[in-house]
C-alpha cells in the first residue's frame, strides 16, 4: 500500500520551480556555518530538485552583495564579503599563531598533496616533528590520505575542506602561484642523483609517490 | 681545500668579524637544518637562485662550519654530513672528470643542490601568498547564529517470516517446557470477580447476599470457593466505591448483602 | 584637539552610498551572533551612515528570498523564511530488529486474530506492554478488529494489508509452516486449565472466535 502511494506522489508532484529551488539553497547555506555538500542539501529538498543548478543561479544573484556564496571543494557555504571585514571586528576570532614549520609543513602538504612526511621532510631539509603535524590535524586543516603504493605503504596527507574554506579557495587548484610552481618544475619530485645526504628514511618511496600524486590531484 | 677557506678566513679576521660571525654561529638554532643555512648563506649572492654559485655556495658553508669548529660550539650531526658531502661536491666541481670514477657528475649534484634550495624558497614564498590570503573568521565570516539542522531520526522496524514463525514456536514450546509456575487454577481474581459482578449487578434490583454472585463452578470446591468468595467481596467493594452498588452486614459474620444503587 | 579632528573627518570623508551601506547592513546581520540594534549597526559603520535606511532596503531586498529580514523587537536579524522550516531537518533512517516481545505478540495475532490482549498474556505466558502493542498499531501491522461480545467487550486486534505486504502473504491463512507446526503439535491451543473461567453468555462468542478462528486457519 505505502510503496505504491509513493510511486504515485514522485509523479505528482513535480520538482518545485527552480527559483524556489533556489530559495531553498539560500534558507539551507544561509543557516549553516559550516559548507554543506551538494549532496547533503539535495537529500534535505524535496524529490526531483536540481541543488547544482539553483546554487550557480544564487552564487550569481549574490555577486557584489554584502555576503557572497562561494564553492568550498564540493560543497558550498555563505560567507561575508572579505572586504567588509573591518565591520566584524567584534567577530574576529584570534587565529591560532602557527610556527613557521607548521606553515611551511601546511603550504607543502597543500601544494604537493597527497604527500608523505618523508617527502615533506626531503623538501624542507629537516625532520617534522610530531606536533606539527598533530597541530594541523586537530586545526582539521589537514587529514591522512590515503596510502602510497610503495614499500612501507607510508600514510599520505592532504588539506582538508575546512583548509579550503578557511582560506576562501574553492579548489587545492586555485592555490596561488601554484600554476607557476608547476610549469617551473618546482612540484615534481627530482631523485637526488646518487650520493646526496639522505634526509628522512623513505626517501625511495618519496620519488614515485609524489609524481603520480601530484597529476592526479591537477587531472581535472 | 678546506684548509685555504679557514686560512683565508683566519688571516682576515677582526674582532668586529669574530663577534659577527659568533652571533651568526649562536644563531644556528635559528636555521632549521643545514638547508636552510644554505638557502640563507645563499642570499647572500644576491643572484637568482637558478643562477647561484653551488661553489661558492659549499665554499660559505664549509668556512661557516670551520668558524663554528673553531669556537667550539656544538653543531648538530646532521651539518657535518651536509659539511663532508659538500667537500666532496667541491672537489667533483674543481677537479677535471675522473672516467673511471662511477655516480653522478659534479655539476648533476649541484644542480641538484640548486633545485632542492629553489623548491625550498619557492615552498616559502608559497606559504607566505597562502597566510596572506583572506581568512575565515579574520577578514570574511561565516554565519553568527547558525540553525541547528534538527536530525530527525526515522526508525523503521523490520522482521522476517522467519522470526514471526521462530517467536510463534518459541512461545507454543515454551508452553510444553515451561519452567515450573503455579497453575493458578485454584484461583478467582478480582479482575475476573468485577467483570462477572458488573455484568450481573443489572439484575440486582434487591438485597442479595454476595456469595450468590460466585461462579457455579467455584463454590464446591472449599479451596475454589474460598479464592473466589475473597475476590467477589474485593470487588463488591469496589463497585461499592464506584457508586454502583450499596453494601451492607447486619451484624459480625452475617451475610453481606448487596444491591444495585436506586439511583442507577 | 581631537574634536577638530573628527570635525575635519567628516568633512573630508562623506558617507559611503547607500547601496553600500546596504552591503554592510547585510554583511554584519549575517555574521553577527546576537540581532543588533541600528544603534549598533550604526557604530560599525563608518561615520554618517544611515543604518536604519539602509535596512529598510535591505529588507525590501530579501522579500520573497529564502532568508528574510525582520525585525526583533528594537534590533534587526536574518531569518530563514518560515514556509522553508521543513528544510532545516534532516531525516536519517535506521532500521531496526523488532523486539522478540513484538514478534511474539504479531506472531500470536497474526495466528490467532481476532484475539485480545488478554488472550495473548495467557498465550505468551507474560503480560504484553502497552508499549508494545502501541508500536504495532503504529507500524500499521496490527488494527483493532470488532469488540469480543464478552463482558467488558475487550477490544480484539487483527493483522492489516501492511503486514501481508511485509511478509509477502496473500492472507494470514497462507503463513507458512502452520501445519507443519501443528503436526509437530506446537499449536496445540490447550488453555491452562481453570485460566480461563467460563464467563456466562459471550462465551460462546469468544469460544468461536479463538476456536473456529483458528480451525478456518487450518482448513486449506
Amino acid at each position: 500500500m505505502s510503496e505504491e502511494s509513493v510511486t504515485q506522489e514522485e509523479s505528482l508532484f513535480e520538482a518545485p520551480p527552480i527559483a524556489e529551488q533556489e530559495r531553498m539553497c539560500e534558507a539551507i547555506l544561509f543557516a549553516t556555518a559550516e559548507p554543506v555538500t551538494v549532496k547533503e542539501i539535495e537529500a534535505r529538498m524535496p524529490h526531483g530538485c536540481d541543488a547544482a543548478e539553483a546554487l550557480v543561479h544564487l552564487r550569481k544573484r549574490y555577486e557584489g552583495r554584502g555576503v557572497s556564496v562561494e564553492k568550498v571543494g564540493d560543497a558550498w557555504a555563505m560567507r561575508t564579503a572579505p572586504d567588509l571585514g573591518f565591520l566584524m571586528q567584534k567577530e574576529t576570532v584570534e587565529i591560532r599563531k602557527l610556527s613557521r614549520a607548521a606553515i611551511e609543513t601546511l603550504a607543502i602538504i597543500a601544494y604537493h598533496q597527497p604527500v608523505t612526511r618523508a617527502e615533506i621532510e626531503e623538501i624542507r631539509g629537516v625532520s617534522v616533528s610530531r606536533g606539527t603535524v598533530d597541530q594541523l590535524l586537530e586545526m582539521e586543516w589537514i587529514r591522512f590520505g590515503r596510502r602510497k603504493m610503495t614499500p612501507g605503504r607510508p600514510v599520505t596527507f592532504v588539506v582538508t575542506q575546512g583548509f579550503l574554506d578557511h582560506f576562501g579557495l574553492e579548489n587545492a587548484r586555485d592555490l596561488p602561484g601554484l600554476k607557476e610552481l608547476r610549469s617551473a618544475g618546482l612540484l615534481d619530485n627530482r631523485p637526488p642523483p646518487g650520493a646526496m645526504p639522505q634526509l628522512g628514511e623513505g626517501d625511495e618511496d618519496a620519488a614515485e609517490a609524489t609524481e603520480e600524486g601530484q597529476s592526479e590531484l591537477f587531472e581535472d | 681545500m678546506a684548509d685555504e677557506t679557514f686560512d683565508e678566513m683566519s688571516t682576515t679576521e677582526s674582532v668586529a668579524e669574530r663577534i659577527a660571525s659568533e652571533a651568526l654561529i649562536v644563531d644556528v638554532d635559528g636555521f632549521e637544518g643545514p638547508l636552510d643555512l644554505l638557502l640563507t648563506l645563499s642570499r647572500t649572492q644576491k643572484v637568482d637562485l637558478r643562477k647561484i654559485s653551488v661553489l661558492e655556495l659549499a665554499r660559505q658553508y664549509l668556512a661557516f662550519v670551520e668558524k663554528a669548529k673553531r669556537l667550539r660550539l656544538e653543531l648538530a650531526a646532521d651539518y657535518l654530513v651536509m659539511a663532508a658531502w659538500l667537500a666532496f661536491l667541491k672537489s667533483r666541481l674543481l677537479l677535471p672528470p675522473d672516467p673511471t670514477e662511477e655516480g653522478p657528475s659534479g655539476e648533476e649534484l649541484a644542480a641538484h643542490l640548486a633545485f632542492q634550495l629553489e623548491r625550498l624558497q619557492a615552498m616559502r614564498d608559497a606559504a607566505a601568498k597562502l597566510m596572506a590570503r583572506d581568512q575565515l573568521g579574520k577578514d570574511f565570516f561565516a554565519r553568527g547564529i547558525p540553525e541547528n539542522v534538527e536530525r530527525v531520526k526515522k526508525v523503521t522496524y523490520t522482521a522476517t517470516l522467519l522470526d514471526l514463525m521462530q517467536g510463534y514456536a518459541r512461545i507454543r514450546t515454551k508452553d510444553e517446557f515451561r519452567p515450573y509456575v503455579m497453575d493458578r487454577d485454584a484461583i478467582f481474581t478480582m479482575e475476573q470477580a468485577l467483570e462477572r459482578m458488573r455484568g450481573l449487578i443489572g439484575f440486582a434490583g434487591t438485597w442479595t447476599d454476595i456469595i450468590s454472585y460466585l461462579p457455579d463452578d467455584f463454590t464446591s470446591e472449599p479451596g475454589r470457593r474460598r479464592s473466589a468468595t475473597a475476590s467477589t467481596f474485593a470487588a463488591s467493594l469496589e463497585l461499592a466505591k464506584q457508586g454502583m452498588v450499596d453494601i451492607r452486614q447486619s451484624e459480625t459474620f452475617a451475610p453481606i448483602e448487596l444491591r444495585r444503587k436506586k439511583d442507577n
